[in-house]
């Protein structure tokens, strides 16, 4: 585990991580409700207690890094900028969602912000993340990609080609494997011979560590750590220990785990977390807390708002897309 | 999708329906044991398998990582070994993932041992479009498998088919993909009084008719049972036939029922090019082009990786009001006939 | 199966005119690269690539390892990151294994994002049977593929769509699969004279003449021209259509091929049931069926894994012995007609 | 590398291991001028230089454990004694081969033997010998299953999910990976970015070791081993370090290696490294040695025979074996 970079911590940054983690949890908490209310259907993975990775880990990358991650993708997508009311927008459905209502929660894209999906097949991103890293390299460009990824995927024969591939070929991909400890109702030990998932990595010659994922801090530096050692010229891996305090999905009646395992993990949550440490330092006080709750809330509100007034795709354009429309 | 909810008496659902038919099995041969992504301690991802854990124990239920080629690859290699392997690929979806060991092994070892070899496998696939559930989870590929020779391809679509194909498919020396339509697990019904097993070679026809014979399997069945119903009101009385096995197709039976009424129209969740129901037409042209009193006629889901927003997905597939006109139109077309 | 004797001036076999392809989209666009397994040290399985790596380095002939699904979703991935990536699956068997990548992502990509990305990656494989290779590497199954919408299937059978087929593919911004069948390597032939460029929208008549039309690609286009040539010696006139594109397929073509002939043969090698010959069949009777003087016929491979044995092989794949009997049976058929 | 079991080294076992060695090298050399005669045709590929891999391996295990192999099998075929004349009618196409004919040089199937395959896709054997392991096991055998497979298989996907499956579950697979140092013409560094691969099982927890192929004693004393420890209920890898002295296949010019390295591993292969010791050992003379080649010939010559005059499987029965076909 990397020391978290507390010597570091200033009002500004803290408050900014907070934000954006609160932000999600808004988010993910509103979603939530209107899956409740059979706004949002499909499948419906949220990220709640998960938050400090994408937050912590695009906040160390830049605008030029691409990003591939997996069906439980809201806080990479609004981490990495993609404004909420087109994110919502898409959750309804709708033509001004991030991927014009065809994707839904499971496929945000914004290729203008080099975020690639969304991908509804365990590790199918991984492969993707390597060629795009391979094109980066090819291209001689300084950007990285970065494939987020759950501990499930691990056992996929992809986990394995696209790490080996990356490693021979020295491509710039920074694997960041979000280890929840559970695939669905499958424990990380019934599904992994060897359950240190970091080691594994270091198979195929790829540096790896493990980070404590409730510290938002602690991701952003070992983020930026692997980051650097990226573009130097080798792919880097990071796995995330982390918790995820909701459901697998709208559908999962839980059996496979405990609710004191889970009250356990909520109470090191990433936001109380980083919460307690920045009041303990002086840093923000409890009505800067509910004032970020506040605006967090609002800004979900409106969202909400965006995406209920906006129309949907015509019915006409229904064939629109299956083949790329040519831009001359 | 669990459902709790108490039901009348001999009221069951589909989802309950294929429990049963596992749990049976199970019970029945000590060769079978259930192998796949979350069947055990999730309890299934549709809740198809839930409680079984507890009745037959990890050894049976076996909840397996991620990986499909391997748990399918596994599947064969214990068919070989002398079990009886029920594989759950969660969903069609991820079955591409195993679709070498499928077409590569499964379909052609006994061929290619020159029958020494038999891969008695059961795989099980929830099928199927219809819950926004985005490109990537929604196809409907059971017609497409049916391409591939070694394979057996078989669709349940009524409760009584849920409940008894399992057994039907464990009897045979071959491996049998049962596609269920994850729009099916919640159908609630009954299942026949002294029904005891089903076949896997033969079409039934689930509503008769001398005007047009529907023919379609799994959830599409039940679209155009509604059609009919529809169409019944305007003096239409369309036959309705259930394929229930995709390959080998009963191709006597189709004709049997298209020879009768004169018309037909294929309704397929595929996509249209290339579709089974290509093969179907294709086929009662081969067989019956001079008994026809119109083109056959097909309808099928728009060739579109099918879309998350319910407006866009609804109007992909067929559906009963898309059935009807399509027999309207195939009853009394524009011109010609 | 290098091919290092001389030639006389101007000839070439299509071997050498995929590779002319290659050198050429490598030398006009630095976004182009070709990977794939064997593709450069070897020279490729097939020697298509032989002597590339030497003119345009590791970098861009770039040898993988074994892990089909990994390139090919590597080739989606360096196309949405700007490069024009060729992969080389070195036969259509092993791409099953990245049938993931291929059905999941690079064909649905596009639409899922509403339009933001087009995956601009062309992929070749060798296809078919006929080389006693066995049932695990002689698919054809160009014509299952041809199912999936958001992908372009495309099938070089002649010396000129060999050789400047690729360009069209790479011109456009969708997922192209160009098969290469293995059979047709070592043809011989010449160039068109002053031809330039293929599109990849049209069929192509082969052959022309009024009495049917003949159907076909790859190597079934040539299968098709012997037996034309037997059946022109007995005053059958065939009129024979290379698809060239199985998808989109070009309906107006083949329509108005068959209107002029009213009988039409398709040739497959794919699997009867389920066979692409099954939707030519079915839009024929879709689009022209009041047209026709005979049901529309087909021959496919008989629906087994391909056995080694050559009898066997033979016997189970389309020859233009059996070509020209099923056109004669269809002009003249027994009862009917 | 295991050190040679020599101090255990009778006349008759010495003689039986090279004669076995000897029989399929003269196997495969004819095979090599059958297709040059077109009488085998497909792809064809020859295991010279390998032989005390399949001899060695199929000595040590017993008739009760199961076989998997790959497209480079004919050595596994004749070491597990299926009998020469079936093995060459398959290779004929005919009726009497081990596969009817419909498999050929890549599909030798013998059930009767628990030999299951031939299969010439890479990699494509290891799910199944994870399955029959598996049956094994659920069946309370003492049986293990032996899975061959090539470096190449290596880097494929289910490389990874079998080994870990194995390891997961403990099931009785005993891996051999012949590592001949060339996947067709790519050397393993170029498709691995770790080239040690027995340290690669160790990352499944999986207890691995590398042998010394080119030493039948060698191969034969680590499979006892293994074999031993997978009877015990966990799998096992082991890396047979050895060296393809012919092609690839039948349609390879070999661009990618000198014909130096080539000689130099000629120089120590299987056959003249025994029959160096059991000369020096005093075990054999030249005339056993030539004795032993004559009648290894006389066998192969016999084969051909046999498949010469084989009946070609009836036209009529094409479309058999496509279901299997109900024996009551
Ligand atoms: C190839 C594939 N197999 C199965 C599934 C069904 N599925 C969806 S999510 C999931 C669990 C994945 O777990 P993990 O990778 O740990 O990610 P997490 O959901 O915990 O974030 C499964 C089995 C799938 N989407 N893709
Ligand atoms: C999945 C798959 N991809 C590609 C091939 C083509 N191919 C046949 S053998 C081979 C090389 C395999 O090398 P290795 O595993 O080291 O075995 P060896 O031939 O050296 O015994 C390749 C690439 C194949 N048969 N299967
Ligand atoms: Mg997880
Ligand atoms: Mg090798």
């Amino acid at each position: 585990m990397n020391a978290p970079a507390a010597a570091l911590l200033t009002q500004t940054h803290g408050l900014e991580l907070l934000r954006e983690m609160m932000r999600i949890r808004a988010f993910e908490d509103r979603c939530y409700q209107l899956y409740g209310q059979m706004k949002i259907r499909g499948f419906l993975h949220l990220y709640n207690g998960e938050e400090a990775i994408a937050v912590g880990a695009l906040r160390a990358l830049r605008a030029e890094d691409a990003i591939v991650a997996t069906y439980r993708e809201h806080g990479h997508a609004l981490a990495r900028g993609i404004p909420m009311n087109r994110v919502m927008a898409e959750l309804f459905g709708k033509q001004t969602g991030c991927s014009g209502g065809r994707g839904g929660s499971m496929h945000l894209f914004d290729v203008s912000r080099k975020f690639y999906g969304g991908n509804a097949i365990v590790a199918g991103g991984l492969p993707i993340a390597v060629g795009l890293a391979l094109a980066q390299k090819l291209r001689g460009e300084t950007a990285l990609t970065a494939c987020f990824f759950g501990d499930g995927a691990v056992a996929e024969g992809e986990f394995h080609e696209s790490l080996n591939l990356a490693a021979l070929w020295k491509l710039p991909v920074l694997f960041l494997c979000e280890n929840n400890l559970y695939a669905m109702g499958t424990a990380l030990d019934r599904a992994q011979a060897e359950t240190d998932i970091s080691a594994r990595a270091a198979a195929y010659r790829i540096d790896a560590a493990a980070v404590d994922a409730m510290d938002v801090l602690a991701v952003e530096a070992a983020v930026a750590r692997a980051a650097q050692a990226v573009r130097g010229g080798a792919p880097a891996f990071l796995e995330m220990r982390t918790y995820r305090f909701r459901a697998h999905s709208m559908f999962d009646p839980q059996l496979y785990r405990d609710r004191a395992e889970v009250e356990a993990w909520q109470k090191k949550g990433p936001i109380i977390t980083l919460t307690t440490r920045l009041k303990a330092q002086g840093l923000m006080r409890e009505e800067d807390y509910q004032r970020l709750e506040r605006e967090c809330n609002a800004e979900v509100d409106s969202a909400v708002q965006f995406a209920e007034r906006s129309p949907w795709e015509p019915l006409s354009d229904l064939e629109r897309y299956v083949y790329a429309e040519r831009r001359t | 999708m669990p459902n709790d909810a108490p039901e009348p008496a001999g009221t069951l659902t589909y989802r309950d329906a294929v429990r049963e038919a596992l749990s049976v099995a199970l019970r029945e041969d000590p060769r079978v044991f259930l192998m796949g992504e979350d069947v055990g301690r999730y309890g299934g991802s549709y809740a198809v398998s839930k409680g079984l854990l507890a009745a037959f124990g990890p050894e049976r239920i076996r909840d397996t990582p991620l990986c499909e080629s391997t748990f399918v690859g596994a599947g064969i290699g214990a068919a070989l070994g002398g079990m009886r392997p029920i594989v759950e690929v969660m969903t069609v979806n991820f079955s591409l993932l195993a679709l070498d060991q499928i077409v590569n092994n499964a379909a052609t070892l006994s061929h290619m041992s020159g029958g020494q070899i038999s891969v008695p496998l059961v795989i099980r696939l929830a099928t199927g479009a219809g819950r926004q559930l985005g490109a990537q989870h929604s196809h409907s590929l059971e017609g497409w498998y049916a391409h591939i020779p070694g394979l057996r391809i078989a669709v349940p679509a009524t409760l009584d088919d849920a409940r008894f194909m399992l057994a039907a498919a464990l009897a045979l020396p071959d491996p049998v993909l049962l596609f269920e339509h994850l729009y099916l697990y919640n159908m609630e019904g009954t299942l026949t009084e002294g029904l005891e097993r089903v076949d896997l070679e033969h079409a039934a026809v689930r509503r008769t008719g001398r005007d047009v014979t529907l023919i379609s399997y799994g959830w599409g069945l039940h679209k155009c049972l509604s059609a009919a119903a529809e169409l019944a009101k305007e003096g239409i009385e369309a036959e309705v036939l259930d394929l229930r096995t995709l390959r080998p197709l009963d191709d006597a039976a189709i004709m049997a029922s298209v020879r009768h009424t004169r018309r037909a129209l294929i309704v397929d969740e595929g996509w249209r090019s290339g579709s089974l129901a290509a093969e179907i037409a294709t086929r009662i042209v081969e067989q019956a082009f001079y008994e026809l009193d119109a083109p056959v006629a097909r309808l099928c889901s728009t060739e579109v990786p099918i879309p998350y927003a319910k407006h866009l997905e609804d109007a992909a597939l067929p559906s009963p009001p898309r059935i009807a006109a399509a027999v309207r139109a195939l009853i009394a077309p524009a011109g010609g006939g």
